[in-house]
């Protein structure tokens, strides 16, 4: 029952989160919200008893591809300047 | 072995989803960080329980991980993402 | 010697919750990006401490234990790090803290 | 209501949610951001199909685990696009795709 | 996009929805379980821990073609970064950093190689290692101790590609002996061994390649 | 399973790859020659289980010596063996032709990424295409598909302009959401039968569960949205007209006849009694795709562009055939026709644009005023592949025509043939739209750069192919008539 | 393989290989590649000669490639082919040593000789083929190597006569094209048989065989230029003379019309054909396109036009031979096949010499050119007598075996078209001889070569080709009965195809 | 010799952590000795020999005091937080710091941040900036015992 009501409730923060990560303005919320969705399916790995993609997804998951998309984000917000184009 | 595993389990996710609240009041980027952080301590803590309850040590092994890596992407908003406060959000 | 230490586990597992409640409803209540950070690295990280702590005094090894506790001052480390680098960053965009009411 | 059925429930409307956001929202990033979210989708399906009678399914673990990596290669490789088609054009959206030259 | 193709993308979507989730709930237990299957074989793997006999010896060859995602990812990326000049070099900006990765980095490459050791007898493997190695790797960058990358050499480009070329040659080896990736029972563990060594080194590098040959120096 | 013949199909995985990998690590730029010599080595490979395959019938290899559906099988029969060598001889003429168009002089115009990064990035797409025709499993097919989608763009995005860039990102996007709700298929049957292996799922029943035909759905539209069929055509142009010459040629002749066969394999397989009921469906699209893209090709400004719209349309006769399939075979034996000829007549067709484009710096098809007689040879390719487009004979494309009208007329569905005849002669339009201008003679007769011989001749030889494939047409269908193994 | 099977192929191969080895030559190799082009064209005039007489011993000679199940490529040359065949390689040499002179310093070259060689190699695969699908495998090569010599020149005329004649053509060929499948799919592989193949079908394919055969005829009356599919003769005018002649006496109208002789004879067979009531309507769209090409002719000034419009009607002079059901309308049409092509070469040849001499295209230029030129105009007036059907010509031969054909019918309304045909013919024709002979010259000609060797009137190679036809216009009327005229083999065809003597 | 001294102990101390994390496992340790190695020699690396010299007994000072600290912060926070009227009084000081540059004075910023009341904000030459939570708090005070006690362990005598 505990599990269950554990298992829903994972559920809706995953659906939160990915709401907010779509439908936020700003970009940096977007991948923040991200991240944390990132860290939520981790929980929800280890829900599903498979560590292996619990372990994954904590180091990429949440850990790479959010940093590279901060990175990303940081990237698009800078101003172009004078010599920039490639 | 407690049976305190699940309530506090789900207690600390409970947690976590109020702190979403404050993801998306904001007002700063840096506040939505701050969620994240806490979902990365917050997150381990789960993990770990969740170890214990579930009989699965490795866990322990992703909440290591989780714990070693949730700092990156802290570091890198601080460093990369965050570079100019959103004008609009600018106030103390 | 095992039942105290379910007991001292369990408490420690309950105030650990606490101090995780406590990180964040001040996340949530305080005023500005700096307060909850003082909210985030202290209260949180007690927390998982507590956790750490009573878990490990569970662990049906040693080794098992160091590497719960090991966690512990990882994320310590980590966090302390963190919140110096989105204060000085807050700082730096120029966001002023929050004074208080008396002070508008 | 076992927690695999969950997750496998909360992964369609992850999938799907990923998949209309990919399909409607203009920004490049956010493109990318519901394509990671599709993905988990199709992920959680995966294994909470397969555990939906409790018992721990490692193939699906392990498809997952390259699913993971691919989603990850493929994300940055979006990326790395997207930074370049801002660096030349500054634009972070596709032109319009009525647009044929 | 206009209002009504947008309605009916939505539209589309909750129907999408609706019937996955009947589907989902309505579908019976399938007869085959390969969990069965994958416990019989175990012992012959050349490991303990099921997942890691799936990625690495009953589905091996998916592993091989993931791998090959993953670096034609970077290749795909590296064509993409226009020649650069690296005015940056690694310097000291804000010391609380630097002194955090200083110290975590040793500490993550030992659990990266933790993970990989671990991997033979449960969860972990060469995936998780290459990883951590790629979260050091991409501290050590914010940290401003190490610059991003610009054109790789030589040295670099074989790290990148190693663990490809690696699983290949052992993957070509068992082939000119008959089939595919069929390991002899009593080689297989140190094979997979050898191979997630070789992956963990790769793999970290073009972890770490996504973020560093993208990362662009700038001052802050 | 014991062979008693030494089995050579998993080394046109490993083989390409390998030298992609080498390639690599020789350097940016360099690599040819190795990529020539493995494909070259992959051609011989490819030749000798070809005829395996003539006198032994259909091949099973089981991977790591596990057998589905605990490991992954790889499995050869006709038709995946006639999208083989297509693949591994369109794959050899392209990178003779990519060698000489890659040097220095291209640097203006074709992108130093191109130059750069051609063979690795060729590399993992000719890997990613022999596995996908070798696979028998449906998740390992799914990384496959990810490793042609992500090769493909890399080589899209690889000239580096913003247009490059752009068309790239779509293309990848799209391929990503296809891959999606490919792997969400997978899923399903996996949900549903517990196995992704082939040979060991059931044939879809009429009282199937929802999910599986669900999950036929999400691979079908995935795989059509891959294949670009419209209305999924939107990304394509962009991403072949854009490309350099030969990614196009790479890109049209072959990347969508991989997940083309793949529709068709599950579509014969597993999904056939699905398909059965809806295969109007697919046949409809492609008339439409015959006449959109038609009508693109004729509007079209510049040449790469009018080949890639070119594309689209002829991509359309390849799904004219699901509304036809019945025992006697015709239909398939068009579309595999019509795959291999289309693949051969296409890659030409690029690199004859290719040339032009080296040659005056320019492609628009107004641009191509008088240049019959100055590259004759080239305009000559451009008009044998033209002529394998619009299905005229002797060309294997009429031979695609003449059975998709044969399939049709015998089951008295008249609207089928309707739409074979008239694409051929708006086809013809729009090939004679260019070859016309060619014919022009021009008062202005700006300089031309010297170009390779080896461009004009590598672009010939596979035009001439195209047209004599029509003269082979037997040994193709003789190929294609073995069956896979048990 | 033994000589019934490679002397087919390499009637074939004598102009292919020249042809595919000139494409490959330099501009300037102008010595190899006229030794080339006339290395092939004597080659194959021997062996045809070879297989006209083996033909006659009554040997055949065939030859067959599977290229799909039930679908083969194949050859026979019988005595209807070698009719067809006989008279473009005789032709071919003339063009051939015609096109050397009249191109002679212009640009492309090797693509024009090269393409030529290919045209006539697909109107020897058409004449020789011997099942539908080979028909239109040569039938569609003929349309795709005229074109680029139809658009020679490049000019803008040049480019919309080419376009014009494509739509035409290709068009044509997707309706033939449907008809062939159609027909394959009801009967598979049918081979051209004396007295056709399609009679023992049941009756209840009757309204699908009539619709097939509206079909097949409409695609090959395009390039027979049946009204109203004959558009695009008149637009390919532009091109350069010789491929004028190539297009109205060698290749490709005379394709058409003998792909109309052989659907009528060798798929449907006469009789059957005539059961199913499709000649008459053939007979009367032959009719038509008799009087109104005519009529057309009238109102040209070019003179090519002219003659593009004149072909118009005399190619459907075998048209309705064809439809005459009965032997004495078939001869007719037969020996027309040839004698128009000998005929209207000449015409075109002429009207190539007195453009390329004094720059006159139109009629009303010609004022006088019979005294400044009159080798070409003597040539071109026989010519002309011959269309109109002047006695001891070649076109009365043929006119009077219509005639007598239809009479034979008892269909008195195609004499009347035939007599209707001639006068118009006559007076289309007549005024130009009458301006050439009898009009003093203009002082100066529109634009005045002088050949550089030869006669003053133009160089020998422009001359000696129409002066050879128009005198086998002559022979062929005034030898009509001697033993290898076309008269004579058409006879022969004749009797093979009605089996029943023939007078 | 500092060098090899340093690579000695923190080889130990590697494989001690190493231990930890096989949970006492010792199959293939010949890869658990590889792994140590380059753990260590990254250390070195990164971390040169000579930059730190740690007093044990200050070491286990600073760690009672911290962690004593640390539940002293907690507990300070969490009754903030917790409280029914929200009674802060936050400021932003500059504090003067006696700690040479470097480690030290990071160490110290990262401890004040984890301490009571205190959050590092920025490392200045010769100032450190902090915000606290309620400046009505002794906090020079408790700063200039944090100094103390790294001075402590870093073996400087303050």
């Amino acid at each position: 029952m505990m599990s269950l009501t554990f298992d829903l409730l994972l559920g809706v923060a995953l659906l939160w989160s990915a709401w907010h990560t779509l439908a936020t303005a700003d970009l940096i919320r977007a991948v923040v919200s991200f991240i944390v969705f990132g860290l939520l399916m981790v929980l929800a790995w280890a829900r599903l008893d498979a560590p292996d993609i619990a372990l994954a997804e904590a180091a990429i998951g949440a850990g790479l591809t959010g940093a590279l998309l901060l990175d990303s984000v940081g990237h698009l917000r800078a101003r172009r300047r004078p010599g920039d184009n490639g | 072995m407690t049976a305190l595993e699940w309530p506090l389990a789900l207690f600390l996710l409970a947690n976590l989803l109020a702190a979403l609240l404050r993801a998306a009041r904001g007002p700063t980027a840096a506040d939505r960080m701050l969620v994240a952080l806490l979902f990365g301590t917050g997150g381990v803590g789960i993990l770990l329980l969740l170890g214990r309850a579930g009989g699965n040590p490795a866990l322990v092994d992703a909440a290591l991980v989780l714990a070693l890596l949730a700092a990156i992407a802290g570091a890198a908003f601080a460093r990369r993402a965050w570079t100019d406060g959103d004008a609009d959000e600018r106030r103390p | 010697m095992s039942a105290v230490l379910e007991v001292a586990s369990a408490l420690l597992l309950v105030a650990g919750a606490a101090f995780y409640l406590a990180g964040t409803v001040g996340l949530l209540r305080f005023p500005d990006v700096y307060a909850r950070l003082h909210a985030l690295t202290k209260a949180d990280n007690l927390g998982l401490g507590c956790v750490v702590l009573g878990l490990s005094l569970q662990a049906e090894s040693l080794a098992v234990a160091v590497k719960l506790l090991l966690i512990w001052p990882l994320v310590l480390a980590a966090s302390a790090t963190l919140s110096y680098s989105i204060a000085r960053r807050a700082d730096r965009l120029g966001i002023t803290p929050w004074q208080g009411k008396e002070d508008r | 209501m076992s927690s695999g059925l969950v997750y496998a429930v909360v992964g369609v409307l992850l999938f799907v949610l990923g998949a209309a956001g990919m399909l409607l929202l203009p920004h490049l990033l956010r493109k990318i951001l519901a394509f990671n979210l599709l993905g988990s989708g199709a992920f959680l399906i995966l294994v909470g199909l397969a555990q939906r009678d409790g018992g721990v399914d490692p193939v699906p673990h392990a498809m997952v685990l390259t699913g993971i990596v691919v989603a990850v290669a493929a994300t940055a490789l979006a990326l790395a696009l997207l930074r370049r088609l801002h660096a030349l054009s500054g634009r972070t959206q596709l032109a319009d795709e009525s647009a044929d030259e | 996009m206009n209002r009504a193709l947008r309605a009916a993308v939505v539209l589309g979507a909750g129907l999408l929805a609706a019937l996955l989730v009947a589907a989902i709930l309505a579908l019976p237990v399938p007869a085959v379980r390969l969990p069965a299957l994958v416990a019989a074989h175990l012992p012959a793997s050349g490991v303990t821990h099921p997942v890691t006999a799936v990625l690495l010896n009953f589905r091996g060859y998916d592993t091989l073609l993931e791998v090959a995602v993953l670096a034609l990812a970077l290749v795909g990326l590296l064509a993409q970064s226009p020649p650069r000049e690296l005015t940056h070099a690694p310097s000291p900006g804000e010391p609380v950093l630097p002194l955090l990765a200083r110290v975590l980095v040793p500490f993550l490459i030992l659990s990266a190689g933790y993970l990989l050791w671990a991997g033979a007898h449960r969860p972990g493997g060469a995936f998780q290692a290459g990883a951590v190695l790629a979260a050091a790797a991409v501290v050590l960058h914010l940290a401003r101790l190490w610059p991003a990358w610009d054109r790789p050499g030589r040295g670099l480009r074989l790290g990148l590609v190693g663990g490809l070329l690696l699983f290949l040659a052992v993957a070509a080896a068992l082939l000119a002996g008959g089939t595919l990736l069929r390991y002899p029972p009593q080689l297989a563990g140190t094979l997979i061994l050898l191979i997630e060594i070789g992956l963990t080194v790769s793999l970290g590098l073009l972890l770490a390649g996504l973020f560093l040959f993208l990362a662009e120096p700038r001052s802050l | 399973m014991n062979d008693p013949v030494y089995d050579v199909a998993p080394w046109l995985v490993l083989l390409p790859l390998a030298w992609a990998g080498l390639a690599f690590v020789w350097g940016p730029g360099r690599g040819a020659r190795l990529a020539l010599a493995g494909t070259a080595l992959q051609l011989l490979l490819t030749l000798r289980l070809a005829a395996e395959l003539l006198s032994l019938g259909g091949r099973r290899h089981a991977v790591g010596g596990w057998g589905a559906p605990l490991g992954i099988d790889l499995a050869v029969d006709g038709l995946s063996m006639t999208m083989l060598l297509l693949t591994q001889a369109v794959a050899f003429a392209v990178f003779i032709y990519a060698r000489a168009y890659f040097t220095d002089r291209s640097a203006d115009g074709d992108g130093h990424g191109a130059r750069n990064h051609f063979w690795p990035l060729a590399g993992f797409l000719l890997a990613a295409m022999n596995a996908l025709y070798l696979s028998a499993d449906l998740f390992n097919l799914y990384v496959t598909l990810e490793l042609l989608g992500l090769a493909a763009v890399g080589l899209v995005a690889a000239g580096g302009n913003a247009a490059q860039v752009s068309a790239a990102l779509r293309y990848l996007l799209v391929s990503l959401l296809a891959s999606g709700a490919y792997l969400l298929g997978v899923a399903l049957i996996y949900g549903s039968y517990g196995t992704v292996a082939l040979s060991a799922l059931p044939l879809m029943s009429a009282d199937a569960p929802l999910a599986v035909a669900l999950a036929a759905a999400l691979m079908g539209v995935a795989l059509l949205l891959k294949t670009a069929l419209f209305p999924f055509h939107f990304w394509l142009p962009p991403a072949h007209g854009g490309a350099p010459a030969p990614v196009s040629a790479l890109l049209s002749a072959l990347v969508v006849k991989a997940t083309f066969y793949l529709f068709l394999r599950l579509g014969l397989g597993l999904f056939a009694p699905l398909g059965e009921t809806i295969a109007w469906l697919p046949g409809l699209l492609g008339s439409a795709a015959i006449f959109w893209g038609s009508w693109q090709a004729l509007r079209a400004q510049r040449l790469k562009m009018l080949v890639a719209y070119s594309t689209v349309a002829q991509l359309g006769y390849l799904f004219l055939i699901f509304p036809l399939l019945a025992p006697d075979g015709l239909a398939l034996q068009a579309g595999v026709m019509q795959a291999l000829s289309h693949g051969l007549a296409k890659a030409a067709m690029f690199m004859t644009a290719g040339v032009f484009l080296q040659v005056s710096g320019r492609d628009a098809v107004a641009d191509l005023a008088g240049v019959a007689g100055r590259l004759p040879v080239t305009l000559f390719a451009f008009g044998l592949a033209g002529v394998t487009l619009m299905g005229l004979p002797p060309s294997g494309g009429f031979l695609a025509k003449w059975l998709l009208i044969d399939a049709a007329l015998a089951q008295g569905r008249w609207g089928w043939a309707a739409v074979v005849i008239a694409g051929g002669l708006l086809t013809a339009l729009y090939v004679f739209r260019v070859v016309r201008q060619a014919f022009a003679s021009t008062e202005a007769r700006p300089p031309l750069a010297p170009v390779p011989r080896t461009l004009e001749w590598t672009a010939f030889a596979l035009a001439a192919a195209s047209v004599l494939l029509g003269l082979r047409g037997m040994e193709v269908l003789h190929l294609l008539d073995v069956g896979a193994a048990s | 393989m033994t000589a019934s099977q490679w002397l087919p192929l390499a009637v074939l191969a004598s102009s292919l290989l020249p042809g595919l080895l000139i494409f490959a030559l330099p501009e300037e190799r102008i010595g190899l590649r006229t030794a080339l082009n006339l290395f092939g064209a004597v080659a194959k005039l021997t062996l045809v000669g070879v297989l006209l007489v083996g033909v006659q011993a009554g040997n055949t000679y065939s030859v067959g490639y599977t290229v799909l199940p039930g679908v083969d490529l194949m050859f026979k040359a019988d005595a209807l082919a070698l009719l067809f065949v006989s008279l473009s390689s005789v032709l071919w040499l003339l063009t051939t040593l015609y096109a050397i002179g009249y191109l002679e310093g212009s640009p492309h070259r090797s693509r024009f000789f090269g393409f030529f060689s290919l045209c006539v190699t697909a109107t020897m695969g058409i004449a020789m083929a011997a099942n539908l699908f080979t028909f239109f495998v040569f039938y569609e090569l003929l349309t795709l190597s005229t074109y680029p010599l139809v658009v020679h020149r490049g000019s803008g005329a040049a480019l919309r006569g080419g376009t014009i004649y494509l739509a035409y053509t290709l068009g044509g060929g997707a309706l033939l094209l449907t008809g062939i499948v159609w027909l394959h799919s009801l009967v598979g592989q049918v081979e051209f048989t004396h007295r056709g193949v399609l009679s023992p079908l049941s009756p209840h394919y009757a309204d699908q065989l009539r619709m097939i055969f509206l079909l097949l005829i409409a695609g090959v009356g395009v390039k027979a230029a049946l009204v109203p599919l004959h558009g695009w003769l008149p637009n390919a005018m532009v091109a350069p003379a010789p491929v004028s002649a190539l297009l109205h006496a060698v290749a490709v109208v005379k394709a058409g019309a003998f792909g109309i002789i052989r659907i009528v004879y060798e798929i449907y067979g006469v009789e059957f054909a005539q059961s199913l009531n499709l000649l008459l309507p053939l007979a009367v769209a032959a009719s038509v396109t008799i009087i109104w090409g005519s009529l057309r002719a009238l109102a040209q000034d070019d003179l090519k036009r002219r003659l593009a419009y004149s072909t118009v009607s005399q190619v459907s002079y075998i048209t309705l031979g064809v439809a005459l059901f009965g032997p004495v309308g078939t001869i007719g049409g037969l020996v027309h096949l040839v004698h128009q092509g000998i005929m209207k070469i000449t015409l075109f040849f002429c009207a190539g010499n007195y453009a390329e001499t004094l720059g006159t295209h139109k009629v009303s230029e010609m004022n006088g050119a019979g005294r400044r030129m009159p080798a070409t105009t003597l040539a071109f007036s026989i010519a002309a007598l011959g269309m109109i059907g002047a006695p001891l010509t070649a076109g009365a031969v043929s006119k009077a075996w219509l005639s007598d054909g239809a009479q034979a019918l008892g269909l008195e309304w195609v004499g009347w078209v035939l007599l209707a045909s001639s006068l118009l013919n006559a007076a289309y024709f007549l005024p130009i001889l009458y301006r050439v002979w009898l009009k003093p010259a203009p002082a100066r000609w529109p634009q005045e070569h002088s050949a550089a060797q030869g006669w003053r009137e133009t160089t020998w190679l422009l001359l000696l080709p129409p002066l050879l036809t128009a005198a086998a216009t002559l022979a062929a009327g005034i030898y009509a009965d001697s033993e290898f005229s076309p008269l004579a083999w058409a006879q022969l065809i004749a009797r093979r195809e009605y089996l029943t003597p023939v007078p | 010799m500092t060098v090899i001294a340093a690579a000695l102990w923190r080889g130990v101390a590697f494989a001690l952590l190493w231990w930890t994390l096989a949970e006492g496992r010792t199959e293939n340790w010949g890869l658990g000795l590889a792994i140590i190695g380059l753990a260590t020699l990254a250390s070195l690396r990164l971390l040169p020999a000579t930059a730190l010299r740690l007093s044990p007994r200050g070491l286990l000072g600073f760690g009672t005091f911290f962690l004593v600290q640390s539940i002293r912060a907690g507990t300070q926070v969490a009754i903030m937080a917790l409280r029914h009227r929200l009674d802060l009084a936050p400021a932003m000081l500059e504090l003067p710091i006696t700690l040479p540059p470097g480690a030290a004075r990071i160490w110290l910023a990262n401890t004040l941040s984890l301490l009571p009341g205190t959050l590092s904000v920025d490392i200045g030459a010769t100032h450190l900036r902090l915000h606290v939570l309620d400046r009505r708090l002794p906090i020079a005070h408790e700063v200039a015992q944090v100094e103390a006690r790294i001075a402590a362990v870093l073996g400087m005598e303050k």
